[in-house]
């Protein structure tokens, strides 16, 4: 497919899939990595990325509802990192490792 | 050709993509940690381009300072010493994850590429709005009238969660133990 | 109101047994019982019987958007059902005196919930209110078996929970799809009897998937577990088995009849054509069930679950006679169900009284209590002629009614079943034979525990039902007179049934129960 | 006094003397208890002799009857409790009460020593009220209550000695046996009622058709093989004959009124009742007579073997009941009433006769250890002596006179033949034979009593009803003195004109003198040819019968074993039929219904188990069922 300048200009769509591509790359490494603090990591990445289009949107609406969106992402964001590292660390206490699979005795 | 502004968009998202497959590739958690920061710096360049100057500022401060140091703080004090699989094991398990990590993103592209495709590129911006000041101002007014409640909520959501994190730390036993 | 404060007064009566002490809940728990039969007697002094219409009406709606009214009434066909009902409610009072020791307080409560349950079932005429009961009854059931039962007393329970539950799920089913049809039909909603008695519902010869068909088996499901027809039954050994005395009086007497009142007051009359096409069916299970249950029982080494088999294959009598769909088989199904209740009855509270005292029901230890217990025996070799339908019992009138309707009906089958009458006998009287005959048994003749023949108070247990016994055998026309043109009604317009409210209903119950005749 | 009331007391006081017994059943006091059973049957006795005086006389009515209440009235099935007393029921009911009293009257003396007089008598009284109710009854129902209340009785009385497992057992047998019986009566009673749309008896004589049916498939032929079936049950007749042999396990009274005077006739009384109906049926009549004719030999081959008093009478009594139906099966119903009647007199007496053997003996009834027995007992033996006589038709004693007419019947009717003669004089010679065997053993010959045992004479009690019986076993045949003995009409044919129809329809009789004196001759001389035999072997040659019975090893072991009739209903029908409902039970009930439902609850558990393992906790799992659930969502938005 011979390239079309016009679709380098980046617009709207560009980061839209910039988003999508990172968001499942976070997604992937939810469901494959081991480690819970990755886990957490990527949870991030997720977040990121879709904060990423949270952004693009407000500035193709022009309206900044979607950088207030944006800022409360973080906020819960640091909460979900503060409080995930937490239970890790109870759970690294107990088993001297943070294998996401110590998490299944969490069901009782 | 090529602007400068969307020079920098190539440039940071490759940057951050590359990153943030790194994070969740490296088996060694520092590096996916160090990776995070890049991906986080990445990512509040793009806000930048994206002329959200106070919230890209914010990313910087909150993501890739503190949160990331948070990450880092805690792989330190873990001190890992097993050697432990990095990812889930399980063919169909993961070719399930796979596909539909697959099937979803593709899903997100085709509906972007109809719908977005063909849309008019951002408009310029006004010319005094193209001020980080005057960005930054209208969105202190909106989050302090239309979403002053949802904010203070949130604050009170980080009490809790400060409060709740400390007890949860200070708790010596994780969950009961099962033999396996 | 007579009807609400006869289906409403046990509620009543449950509730004052929470609040009594101990000590004073028999004696009071027979005395309300006591009095809610003789209330329960003027029915027959109020009820006009001449008339096939439902009488004593009472209708107050319910849940007025959907049609759900709380509609009682009675006629030919459910009388005599109630007033079994609350015939036997004080005899299982005092038949249980000992039998149960403890948890009285929840037992009596238990039971006179059930009889709500049961009675309100008989009268109800509207199918959600009728479901209702029907459903209500298996929650005292369920915990009498569950609770005051024998060893395996979980299993029966919850068997005897899913089975029945099992079908009535679909017969709600059915209801909800007739409600809505009744909507189709008519323009409003109605869970009234009366509307879907004049519901036309399309049916194909010969097709299983027509409306009128599924609904026919569906609500035929749902009452042939509870009766139970022959493939259905097992529920019914284990759970007469494991039942306390009283839970089996109960269950056989009463609680199996809302079966067979199911198939005469829904699925035949509102089925009348699948009825009819499918009759075949419902006749060999019957016949099935009967020579089956008898063969089945020959061979029980418990003497309980004999009765209880023996019961299966009373049923397959009654599900004959109703599938007859003449005169003779119908009054003669009706007539059984009461035979049924009494003898039934009566079979088992004997036999509780024997494993009150020996705590055994295996036929091989007894022996030779003839001897021992002459007065019982007396009683048993009574009440297993009526068992075995010897005439002059009440046992034989619905038999012959039966077999001659079946006859009728069809003569192959009516000829197997009166197989039944020659099995029922070996059964019976070879039981009776090991039971109580030949030289003296295991247990009867421990010297350490010598049995008491019977005492007063199971003489005066026994007597109504003995009195009961020989009054139905000689003198039917006293209990028929009162069915008679109800089933008269049933049989001659069986395939454009109507049932109509009298007297003339009070205006403001006038337009709910008639706004489909304007239409 | 009207007729409704002397019914009333007729019924009734059986009934009574039922209750006061019953209720004080606990009573040893078993003359108090006798007589109060006796006086009511004598009372009922009394009311009959009233009634039935009406049918005698200037002024004498067809029947009298008396309608009581309508018991059963559904649809078109109405049942009123009515009696009637006709010119067949007459004879019923004076030879069931009168014979009854003299029985009753027995009983006291005979179960003066029994644990629970009272019980007896309050099961003979309700006896006797159920055979009334069978006598009288107006239709077929009322017929059947009384037939089903007399089979009760008799599984009563038959294990009236409960304790010994084998008289609990034969009483079962009996009341089962009869059930398959009644099974066909009701098949019956229905057959006839859709036919006729009524169950009287008068109604269903007056609608008959007036054509006989041909072929097997009619409904009259049917109702009436229905009908014999019930009569098999009840007469004891082939295939189900087999209860009434063990029934002797009852006291020895109630064999001689229930299961030899009276309530094993009621299956010819009943084909009696409805001949005209059995008249439109000669298929049915053929298959009556072949049974009938069938049983009597049957029956006396085995009693030429039996050794216990009681089992000869019984197989005695099966095969004169054969001889009943033979009479019914040729078309000549007043004879086989007659034989009824004649029957209950010399049975009746022989089976008292052999309970005050017994008695005597303390309860031994082995013949093997009687003998002799003339010196000690010089009354029973006296009235044994006539009974005997009558049995083997010997003139003019009651039986020869019925007997013969039977026999004759069955040679000259339309519808008998020679063979059924053949048969029935056989068998004639055989009743002789055992009878007279049974009188050697029993009272002849040497005394083979063992030396503790010491009989003595019964008391007056005991043997005024013998007296009484012996003489009407004398007279009782004279009413129906054949014209061609007693020159003029034969009394009871005309007595029966009217009620009783002749088979007319099927062809001319044969009226012949010659060959009615000559039938006459050869069954007379048979019978005192088998009779000398019979004492020759018995008394006069003690040894022979044994050499005998050695040489004819087989048969003698055969018929000793009453052909294994009961081996095989055993082998063949009642343990299959137990074996397979324990097999319905284990594998229909338990292995195949049970486990089917159990099928569908593991399908639900699995269900529920395979879902349980979606949420192991795996969180990660978890999180792939979002991203699917994600995919599809977006897909199902999306599409």
């Amino acid at each position: 497919m011979p390239i079309n300048p016009a679709a380098w200009k980046v617009g709207l769509d560009h980061y839209l899939y910039l988003s999508s591509l990172l968001f499942v790359f976070g997604m992937l490494g939810v469901l494959m990595r081991r480690n819970v603090i990755v886990i957490l990591m990527c949870i991030e990445l997720m977040l990121n990325a879709v904060n990423i289009s949270f952004i693009a949107f407000s500035r193709y609406a022009e309206n900044v509802n979607g950088q207030v969106m944006v800022f409360f992402v973080m906020t819960i964001a640091a909460a979900e990192a503060a409080v995930g590292l937490a239970l890790a660390v109870t759970v690294f206490k107990k088993f001297r490792e943070v294998n996401i699979r110590f998490f299944e005795h969490l069901k009782g | 050709m090529l602007s400068s502004q969307d020079f920098l968009f190539y440039f940071l998202g490759a940057l951050s993509l590359i990153f943030g497959l790194g994070v969740v590739l490296y088996r060694n958690p520092i590096y996916s940690a160090l990776c995070l920061v890049i991906t986080m710096i990445s990512v509040a360049g793009i806000f930048a381009t994206l002329d959200a100057w106070f919230i890209a500022g914010v990313q910087l401060i909150v993501y890739a300072g503190a949160v990331t140091v948070l990450f880092v703080m805690v792989l330190m004090l873990f001190d890992l010493k097993h050697e432990m699989k990095t990812f889930s094991k399980g063919v169909i398990g993961n070719g399930v994850k796979l596909a539909s990590s697959g099937v979803l993103l593709g899903m997100f592209s085709t509906y972007i590429w109809a719908t977005y495709a063909t849309e008019p590129t951002f408009k310029p911006m006004a010319a005094g709005a193209t001020s980080s000041i005057k960005a930054t101002k209208d969105l202190a007014t909106s989050l302090f009238t239309s979403y002053l409640f949802a904010f203070e909520v949130i604050g009170l959501l980080l009490l809790v969660i400060a409060v709740g994190a400390v007890t949860l730390s200070r708790i010596t036993g994780g969950t009961h133990h099962h033999a396996d | 109101m007579l009807l609400s404060v006869i289906t409403l007064l046990p509620l009543a009566f449950a509730l004052v047994m929470l609040l009594l002490p101990e000590k004073a809940i028999r004696p009071v728990a027979l005395l309300l019982a006591v009095v809610e039969f003789a209330l329960s007697l003027l029915l027959l002094s109020s009820f006009d019987k001449g008339s096939p219409a439902i009488q004593l009406v009472e209708q107050i709606p319910w849940v007025p958007e959907m049609g759900i009214s709380y509609f009682l009434g009675l006629d030919g066909l459910s009388l005599w059902l109630v007033l079994l009902t609350t015939f036997l409610t004080p005899i299982v009072v005092l038949g249980s005196w000992t039998a149960i020791d403890n948890r009285i307080k929840g037992f009596h409560a238990a039971l006179f919930i059930l009889q709500t349950s049961m009675i309100g079932s008989f009268l109800a005429m509207d199918a959600v209110l009728f479901y209702v009961f029907f459903e209500l009854s298996l929650v005292p059931m369920y915990f009498m078996v569950g609770i005051w039962g024998g060893q395996r007393r979980i299993y029966a329970t919850v068997k005897f929970f899913i089975y029945t539950m099992a079908g009535s799920l679909m017969m709600l089913l059915a209801i909800i799809y007739l409600m809505f049809a009744c909507r189709d039909t008519f323009g409003h909603m109605s869970a009234s009897l009366l509307d879907f008695y004049r519901l036309k519902i399309p049916f194909v010869a010969g097709e299983f998937l027509n409306p009128q068909t599924l609904l026919f088996f569906a609500f035929s499901l749902a009452f042939a577990i509870k009766v139970p027809m022959f493939p259905f039954h097992t529920w019914l050994p284990d759970a007469h088995v494991e039942a306390p005395t009283p839970g089996s009086v109960i269950l056989a007497g009463v609680m199996l009849k809302m079966g067979s009142y199911g198939f005469l007051r829904f699925v035949i009359p509102m089925f009348s054509e699948a009825a009819g096409y499918y009759a075949w069916i419902f006749i060999f299970l019957g016949v099935v069930g009967i020579i089956y249950g008898a063969l089945v029982a020959m061979v029980q080494p418990d003497i309980k679950k004999l009765v209880a088999y023996s019961s299966v294959s009373h049923m397959g009598y009654v599900m004959i006679g109703l599938f007859a769909l003449n005169t003779y088989g119908v009054t003669g199904s009706l007539y059984q169900m009461l035979n049924h209740g009494v003898s039934t009855g009566a079979l088992f509270l004997l036999v509780g009284m024997i494993y009150e005292r020996t705590h055994s029901r295996e036929i091989s230890r007894y022996g030779g209590l003839a001897k021992a217990l002459p007065i019982f025996t007396i009683l048993f070799v009574i009440v297993t002629m009526s068992s075995i339908a010897v005439p002059m019992t009440n046992g034989f009138i619905g038999e012959f009614m039966i077999l001659m309707g079946t006859f009728e009906a069809s003569r192959p089958f009516a000829i197997a079943a009166v197989t039944g009458v020659v099995l029922g006998a070996v059964y019976m009287l070879w039981m009776v034979k090991r039971v109580f005959f030949g030289p003296a048994g295991e247990l009867v003749k421990d010297e350490h525990h010598p049995l008491h023949d019977l005492s007063a108070r199971e003489i005066a247990v026994m007597a109504p039902l003995i009195v009961l016994i020989f009054w139905m055998g000689l003198q039917p026309n006293f209990f028929l007179d009162y069915s008679k043109a109800s089933l008269d009604h049933f049989v001659k317009n069986r395939d454009n049934y109507r049932l109509v409210i009298s007297p003339a209903v009070p205006s403001s119950v006038e337009h709910v129960a008639l706004r489909g005749e304007q239409k | 006094m009207n007729n409704q009331v002397l019914f009333a007391i007729l019924l009734l006081a059986p009934l009574v003397g039922f209750l006061i017994n019953g209720f004080r059943w606990k009573s040893h006091n078993a003359t108090l208890a006798g007589t109060i059973a006796t006086a009511m049957v004598f009372i009922s006795f009394l009311c009959s002799l009233g009634l039935v005086s009406q049918l005698f006389g200037a002024n004498a009515v067809p029947s009298v009857g008396a309608k009581f209440f309508d018991w059963i009235n559904v649809g078109g099935l109405q049942v009123p409790a009515a009696f009637v007393i006709d010119h067949i029921s007459a004879i019923m009911v004076l030879v069931v009460t009168g014979v009854g009293t003299l029985i009753h009257l027995f009983s006291v003396g005979y179960m003066s020593h029994d644990e629970r007089p009272a019980k007896y008598f309050a099961y003979l009284n309700l006896f006797l009220f159920n055979m009334l109710l069978l006598i009288l009854g107006e239709n077929l129902l009322l017929m059947f209550v009384g037939w089903e209340g007399v089979g009760l009785c008799s599984y009563l009385l038959i294990g009236f000695w409960f304790t010994d497992a084998d008289k609990a057992a034969a009483g079962m047998k009996a009341f089962i046996t009869n059930r398959i019986g009644d099974a066909g009566f009701l098949l019956g009673i229905f057959t006839l009622f859709f036919l006729f749309g009524t169950v009287s008896f008068s109604e269903i004589i007056a609608r008959l058709p007036n054509l006989a049916e041909v072929g097997w498939s009619g409904p009259i032929t049917l109702a009436c093989l229905f009908l014999f079936v019930g009569a098999t049950g009840k007469s004891a007749q082939i295939p189900l004959y087999v209860w009434l042999p063990d029934a002797m396990a009852g006291p020895t009274p109630v064999s001689a009124l229930i299961h030899a005077a009276t309530m094993v006739t009621a299956g010819v009384y009943m084909i009696v009742r409805l001949n005209p109906l059995f008249l439109l049926a000669p298929n049915a009549l053929h298959v009556v007579a072949t049974v009938g004719c069938a049983t009597a030999f049957f029956a006396a081959t085995i009693g030429l073997t039996q050794w216990d008093i009681k089992k000869i009478l019984a197989y005695s009594t099966v095969s004169q009941l054969g001889y009943m139906f033979l009479a019914c099966g040729v078309g000549a119903f007043g004879a086989g009433l007659f034989h009824v009647m004649t029957h209950a007199f010399f049975k009746a007496l022989m089976f008292l006769g052999s309970g005050s053997v017994i008695h005597a003996m303390h309860e031994e009834q082995d013949v093997r250890k009687m003998g002799g027995l003339r010196k000690y007992l010089p009354i029973t033996h006296a009235t044994f002596l006539i009974g005997w006589l009558a049995i083997i038709g010997i003139p003019p004693f009651a039986g020869f006179f019925s007997k013969d007419e039977i026999l004759w019947q069955s040679f000259s009717s339309p519808l008998g033949n020679k063979v059924l003669w053949i048969f029935g004089v056989a068998t004639a010679g055989l009743t002789s034979f055992y009878m007279t065997r049974l009188m050697c053993l029993t009272f002849w010959g040497k005394s083979r009593v063992s030396k503790d045992v010491h009989p003595h004479e019964a008391p007056a009690v005991m043997w005024i009803p013998l007296a009484v019986l012996a003489v009407l076993s004398t007279v009782g045949g004279w009413i129906g003195i054949p014209a061609v003995i007693g020159g003029g009409d034969n009394w009871l044919e005309r007595w029966f004109e009217g009620v009783i129809r002749e088979p007319s329809a099927f062809g001319e009789p044969i009226h012949s003198h010659t060959l009615e004196w000559s039938a006459m001759g050869i069954s007379l001389s048979l019978a005192v040819i088998m009779a000398t035999l019979a004492y020759t072997f018995y008394v006069s040659n003690p040894s022979l019968p044994g050499r005998l019975t050695q040489k004819f090893h087989g048969l003698y072991r055969l018929i000793y074993n009453k052909y294994f009739v009961d081996e095989f209903y055993f082998g063949s029908l009642i343990n299959p039929l137990v074996d397979a409902s324990k097999g319905l039970w284990a594998y229909v009930d338990v292995n195949f219904i049970d486990r089917t439902t159990y099928v569908i609850g593991d399908v639900v558990r699995g269900v529920g188990s395979t879902a349980k393992s979606i949420q192991n906790g795996n969180m990660q799992q978890y999180a792939m069922y979002i991203a699917l659930g994600l995919a599809v969502t977006m897909f199902l938005i999306l599409r």
